[in-house]
């Protein structure tokens, strides 16, 4: 991937004294070079060490986008123009496919939305695990075949040695959600990226599910960054919250900052969403925009109600108005 | 698994292949005794009446229709397809005699088929759009358009009559040249067997164009099949999420491959089932002495027993092949198995 | 949401069942059919909006097609302002296709792709006939819904999730029905989108004194938009009534494990351990009687294998618990786990 | 000669003209010359295609005869030309016929599905299971050989082929949403199945229609190569190959690849067309 080199560290590498993961001015799109559809159009992101970061936005808002382009797995036909995304000291975008294969699945893993489609139907679950743990660690199959049951019985999978010999279509939401998991965390990675892990399932499944990621990953110590469109998910389970809407950041910083003392307009709808005041319906008014008919100002203008002639015009940059707490808004 | 599911699905399975047989042997009783008159069938043409109607009563044609269909069906399940009425000689025996020739000739082109089909499906599947996936594209557009018996009359005009590579199409082995023992049937291989190398060279001359024209005509669905599942297949979630944990692009081209080699392997069967009732066109370009020249001799000769008798036997290996690639595709995929898709 | 509550039941259920033959031949010796909804009880009042609660499996959908007879249930009736209508054939069940219409969850698929929304809303609107021009009326029913009558000549994919499901509604009010039945209309939405349609539904209610039967999983629609709440657990009514009393004051143990599972916010020991719902749906056996929620309920106790009823706890509301109907679950009263699992013997 | 079945998408008559515009690439001017060749040719053939002339025997291509002569001395270009009616006719009516018949069974069995759509998709299967030529074989032995035989053929080969296919397409569409939006505006089974279902499938029905048409072509062929549904001495491509092969080897090679051409440039033109139209409409 050929990105242009600007070594700038993400304007937000300040929420920590070296954070684990931070992207900076992060272009991704899709179509033919001389007419691109920006899918990403400027992603800022920083993950501290250890720390549990929430990326939440709607549909089109390119959360995902956002994960496949850390992982250096974007679909074909869409490449990313510019942006560094450095991790662990080292610029992901510029490493040679070798070191890359490394770091995928054995420092950075993927939690997908729909475990058992993303599990090889021909192969029983714990011989994938294994797999990935001898791809990277190059253990013995026994003792690889030993960490993958051991794990599984951690993350609440019963019968874990019969269950990890079985196939992916034998596994309910729930259960298939735990094996997903478990292969994130075999090779203990630094980061687990979790994409939308319990999108689907019914609520009690998914409180169980959300239980194992947080148990789990709290006890490998690794950093988590959660891709959500459920507010609720992510403010349960994060302690630093990132806003993306129409492939741009609108607001980044602490969970209990920006959930309470919301900066961004767009935010501050999306949580009267979430929690509308008593016997009220709560909504943003407007339909949200199919990537490639944005102008150059700020996406969500056509929304808000603040909108003025200088939103239109322009995308407010991202700005720091409180400790660690930044929007990008013209208005605040 | 464990025993008692595969022998419990072996036999329903089995039994879904006798049945469907069954069917093809009353399609055939209906063809031929309803819509067509058999004792015609059997005179042909220039019979007089009194001559038709004693052959009806001598054959009981006039029985009630029930009564003749078991009739039939208890002959079929003895093996009796009746009498070649220009060889006097039972239809089965001359089926025998002649079957290992097509079972060759559908061998040698399958395996041909499968040779260029399938690898160039992978290839093409690695970038849609790409060189490799135009040229295979057209090869599979161009095979499949062609009809098989005017693409071997040109293998014959290119590489026997201008270049004089390949023997002219006489058969199997040079006229008046001795056959090696009969152990399979099949020259080439018993030529193999008897280590007569000299008679196996000139075995695998006279095979190689018939082979490569079914290869080229027959197997283009293989190819199309192969290319789209490997798309779909390396498009799928698994091979994304095997990618995002680092597993080499090998391993990951394997997972693709492997999940889509239970439809090819469906689609080939059925090539290679169509094939073997496909060779009639083949074998009679090529005077090659299979079951297809033999049923279209028999036609010419208004001897219409032999004819039925290879629809019969062309079904059979058709839903014996289909039977064959469902099994493999259950051992191959779990899902399968279980009945689920 | 108007809380009057006329004598009649616009819409009264009684002991609904519906059994679907499972399909493909495996499954057809196996298991045994499966009861998706097992002898329901449902009264919907004019004006109100009664919400159907559960999660998948619970027979929520089912018994929505059956009010609107996509399909005919095996026992029980369904009683439509009056009238049996399970007993009508298609021709005298017509008058009341105008009366009762539905929207549906995938604003995608409900629109046919080959023809115009224009069309589509038209081929309803025509069940009842007026005098009003077909082209003034769609234009019309466009804009109620808040899209402009332009629409009415684009196809289904030239617009968004949000728009097709006002075209939806448009459709379902294009024959002035009395009961609209909406199967999941917000789940496939966006958060900020689906406000947009409950305000819309909600604002047509008040004006055309609409009946609505809510069909969704999602609590939160619950409490913008619904008088009543039904909670359905595979195939049965476990727990109705006022959403204020349901919600506020749970008294069946699956809603109480839905609420905590729902909100998500703070998880504590106690609740953990006294609340929260275990393990996964599992289909009753033929042979079970008992509460179908064993097993994975945190008090289940021998008498949850005896068939529960639906006790009465107060005004419309009551719940399928004999722990309920003893009074053990109230409010701020948390019962706790007392039972020790061996006394549970063969129920888990 | 299996082709897979292409996925549902939407068509309608309504905007027929706008949509074909950009269809006219060289598949169908290929059709249309065929077309044009079929109904012209005593106007375009310079000979009469039976007249045989002793003296022009085996002549190779020259300006007096474009494709040359064969061994009776007719003139081969004239008789391709001509050649062009049975085989494409046979192979439209054949299909036709196939199409009015598999289409509609092919949807009620999809739509109503039952014991009615477990017995028409067995006993398509079995006919499935009969290799093509040789059922084509069985049914010219029962029935006779002659052109309106093979039209059968070709029709009974077809039908199993478009019964399945409609009633793939159709399955799916039977639960979608729209589909009981209609059944709840009060339509009918039969409006239903016109309006909403029919509309929706014909896009990979009409492709399917095009390459069965360009096997059909194929098949007439081959059939006619080894003497079936062929009334000598009229022309017809597949008996005229057949007359050309003992000449092969003398290198006398244009009595047969003539007429190879023909169906090969036919064949291309139909299933061009149909594999376009399933492209076109798959979006």
């Amino acid at each position: 991937m050929s990105v242009a080199q600007t070594q700038s560290r993400s304007v937000l590498a300040g929420i920590a004294d070296d954070p684990l993961l931070d992207i900076s001015g992060l272009v991704v799109e899709t179509g033919p070079q001389r007419a691109p559809v920006e899918l990403l159009r400027s992603i800022e992101l920083a993950i501290p060490r250890g720390a549990r970061v929430g990326v939440v936005g709607e549909s089109g808002s390119g959360k995902s986008m956002t994960a496949s382009a850390i992982l250096g797995v974007l679909p074909d036909g869409v490449r990313a123009r510019s942006g560094t995304i450095r991790f662990d000291g080292r610029d992901l975008t510029t490493l040679p496919e070798r070191e890359m294969r490394r770091i995928r699945g054995g420092e950075i893993s993927l939690v997908s939305q729909n475990a058992v489609a993303s599990l090889n139907p021909l192969m029983t679950v714990g011989a994938q695990i294994a797999k990935v743990c001898r791809e990277h660690t190059g253990v013995s199959k026994q003792e690889a075949w030993a960490r993958t049951v051991e794990l599984l019985d951690a993350l609440g999978i019963p019968e874990p040695d019969v269950r990890a010999r079985s196939y992916p279509h034998h596994f309910s939401g729930g259960m298939a959600q735990r094996v997903a998991i478990a292969m994130a965390l075999i090779c203990s990675p630094q980061l687990v990226i979790a994409d939308e892990p319990t999108t689907g399932l019914d609520a009690t499944i998914q409180a169980q599910v959300l239980e194992v990621i947080d148990g789990s990953v709290k006890a490998s110590g690794a950093a988590l960054l959660l891709i959500s469109h459920d507010l609720a998910v992510v403010r349960a389970m994060c302690d630093i919250v990132a806003v993306v809407y129409a492939g741009s950041l609108l607001e980044y910083g602490p969970a209990d900052e920006v959930l309470n003392r919301p900066l961004s307009p767009y935010t501050q709808g999306l949580i009267r969403c979430m929690d509308p005041p008593e016997g009220e319906i709560a909504f943003i008014p407007g339909r949200i925009p199919e990537p490639g008919t944005l102008g150059a100002g700020c996406p969500f203008a056509e929304r808000c109600e603040q909108a003025t002639d200088a939103c239109r015009a322009q995308q407010p940059a991202l700005r720091q108005l409180r400790p660690d707490h930044w929007v990008s808004c013209h208005h605040e | 698994m464990r025993r008692g599911f595969w022998l419990r699905y072996l036999g329903r399975r089995l039994l879904a292949a006798v049945l469907a047989l069954f069917g093809v042997a009353v399609i055939v009783f209906v063809v031929t005794r309803l819509l067509g008159d058999p004792v015609e069938l059997i005179l042909g043409q220039r019979a007089t009446p009194e001559q038709a109607a004693q052959l009806r009563a001598k054959l009981g044609y006039d029985d009630p229709l029930p009564q003749q269909f078991v009739r039939y069906i208890g002959d079929l399940v003895q093996g009796d397809l009746g009498v070649s009425n220009y060889t006097q000689r039972a239809v089965t025996d001359e089926i025998a005699d002649r079957f290992p020739a097509t079972l060759e000739l559908a061998l040698a082109g399958m395996f041909l088929g499968l040779l260029w089909t399938i690898p160039l499906g992978v290839l093409a599947a690695q970038r849609p759009g790409g060189w490799v996936d135009r040229v295979s594209r057209a090869i599979a557009e161009f095979g499949l358009a062609i009809p098989n018996f005017f693409f071997g009359l040109l293998l014959i005009l290119l590489f026997a009559y201008v270049l004089g590579w390949a023997p002219a199409p006489v058969g199997e082995l040079d006229i008046g040249a001795t056959p090696p023992p009969r152990v399979t049937g099949m020259v080439v291989v018993d030529a193999l067997l008897a280590g007569d190398l000299s008679t196996f060279s000139s075995a695998l001359k006279y095979l190689a164009l018939p082979a490569i024209t079914l290869a080229v005509t027959s197997c283009p669905p293989i190819l199309a099949l192969t290319r789209t599942s490997m798309i779909t297949a390396l498009r799928g979630d698994y091979v994304r999420s095997a990618r995002a944990f680092g597993l080499p692009q090998r391993t990951v081209r394997w997972y693709a491959l492997k999940n889509s080699l239970v439809p090819v392997l469906t689609m080939s069967a059925m090539t290679f089932g169509f094939l073997v009732g496909n060779t009639v066109l083949v074998e009679t370009v090529f005077s090659w002495p299979g079951v297809g020249l033999y049923s279209v001799q028999s036609m010419q000769r208004f001897d219409y027993a032999p004819v039925l008798g290879v629809v019969l036997l062309g079904s059979a290996i058709y839903i014996l092949v289909y039977l064959l690639a469902d099994l493999i595709s259950m051992a191959i995929d779990p899902r399968v198995r279980e009945g689920q898709t | 949401m108007s809380s009057r509550v006329d004598d009649r039941p616009l819409l009264d259920l009684r002991g609904v069942r519906k059994t679907f033959a499972p399909r493909g031949r495996r499954a057809r010796r196996t298991a045994s059919a499966v009861a998706a909804v097992d002898g329901v009880d449902l009264a919907l009042h004019a004006g109100t909006t009664t919400a159907l609660v559960g999660e998948s499996g619970s027979g929520k959908s089912t018994l929505a097609r059956l009010i609107v007879r996509l399909h005919d249930a095996d026992e029980g009736t369904i009683t439509f302002d009056g009238q049996e209508i399970q007993a009508l054939d298609e021709k005298a069940f017509r008058p009341l296709r105008r009366r009762v219409q539905m929207v549906f969850q995938n604003p995608l698929t409900s629109f046919d792709p080959s023809q115009t929304i224009g069309a589509s809303i038209l081929e309803t609107m025509r069940l009842a006939p007026d005098d009003e021009p077909e082209q003034e009326r769609l234009g019309r029913l466009l804009s109620e819904v808040g899209l402009s009558p332009r629409f009415a000549g684009l196809r289904p994919r030239q617009m968004s999730g949000g728009e097709l499901q006002r075209a939806g509604i448009a459709r379902a009010l294009s024959v002035r029905p009395d009961l609209v039945v909406m199967d999941e209309p917000t789940s496939a939405l966006d958060m900020s989108i689906q406000g947009q349609v409950l305000e819309l539904l909600a604002d047509l209610q008040r004006r055309h004194r609409l009946t609505y039967l809510l069909v969704t999983h999602d609590l939160r629609a619950v409490r913008m938009m619904a008088d009543r709440v039904v909670v359905m657990y595979l195939g049965q009514v476990v727990e109705e009534g006022p959403t204020e009393a349901v919600f506020g004051d749970p008294r069946h143990p699956y809603t109480r494990g839905l609420l905590y599972a729902y909100d998500l916010s703070g998880r504590d020991e106690e609740r953990d351990r006294d609340v929260r719902i275990r393990g996964s749906l599992r289909t009753p056996r033929p042979g079970d009687v008992g509460c179908r929620l064993v097993g994975r309920c945190p008090l289940s106790a021998q008498r949850c294998g005896e068939p529960q009823a639906l006790a009465e706890l107060g005004p419309g509301h009551r719940a399928r618990c004999w722990r309920a109907a003893e009074g053990q679950i109230a409010g701020d009263r948390q019962p706790h786990a007392t039972t020790d699992p061996t006394d549970l013997g063969e129920l888990t | 000669m299996s082709a897979e079945p292409v996925s549902a998408a939407a068509w309608t008559p309504a905007r027929v003209g706008s949509r074909l515009r950009p269809l006219l690439t060289p598949y169908w001017a290929l059709l249309l010359l065929f077309a044009l060749v079929a109904l012209l040719a005593p106007l375009i053939a310079p000979y009469d295609p039976i007249q045989a002339d002793l003296e022009a025997k085996l002549l190779p291509p020259s300006s007096a005869h474009l494709f040359g002569t064969d061994e009776n001395g007719m003139d081969i270009f004239s008789r391709v030309l001509y050649a062009t009616r049975t085989d494409l006719v046979v192979a439209v009516l054949g299909v036709a016929f196939a199409f009015v018949v598999g289409v509609p069974i092919g949807a009620m069995c999809g739509y109503l599905g039952g014991w009615l759509d477990e017995l028409f998709n067995r006993t398509s299967e079995i006919v499935q299971s009969i290799p093509l030529f040789l059922f084509a074989l069985m049914i010219f032995a029962a029935l006779g050989n002659s052109k309106t035989i093979l039209v059968v053929v070709v029709a009974i080969v077809n039908i199993p082929i478009f019964l399945k296919l409609t009633r793939s397409v159709v399955q799916p569409i039977k639960n979608q949403d729209y589909i009981a939006a209609a059944r709840l505006a009060g339509q009918p089974t039969s409006r239903i199945v016109l309006r909403h279902v029919l509309p929706n499938t014909l896009g990979p029905i009409v492709s399917q229609a095009s390459i069965s048409a360009a096997y059909a072509i194929q098949i007439t062929a081959g059939l006619a190569f080894i003497g079936l549904g062929v009334e000598l001495p009229h022309p017809e491509w597949g008996s005229m190959i057949q007359q050309g092969a003992p000449f092969i080897m003398d290198g006398d090679w244009w009595v047969s690849v003539f007429p190879g051409l023909a169906v090969l440039l036919a064949v291309v033109a139909f299933g061009g067309i149909g594999r376009q139209i399933a492209r076109r409409y798959d979006r």
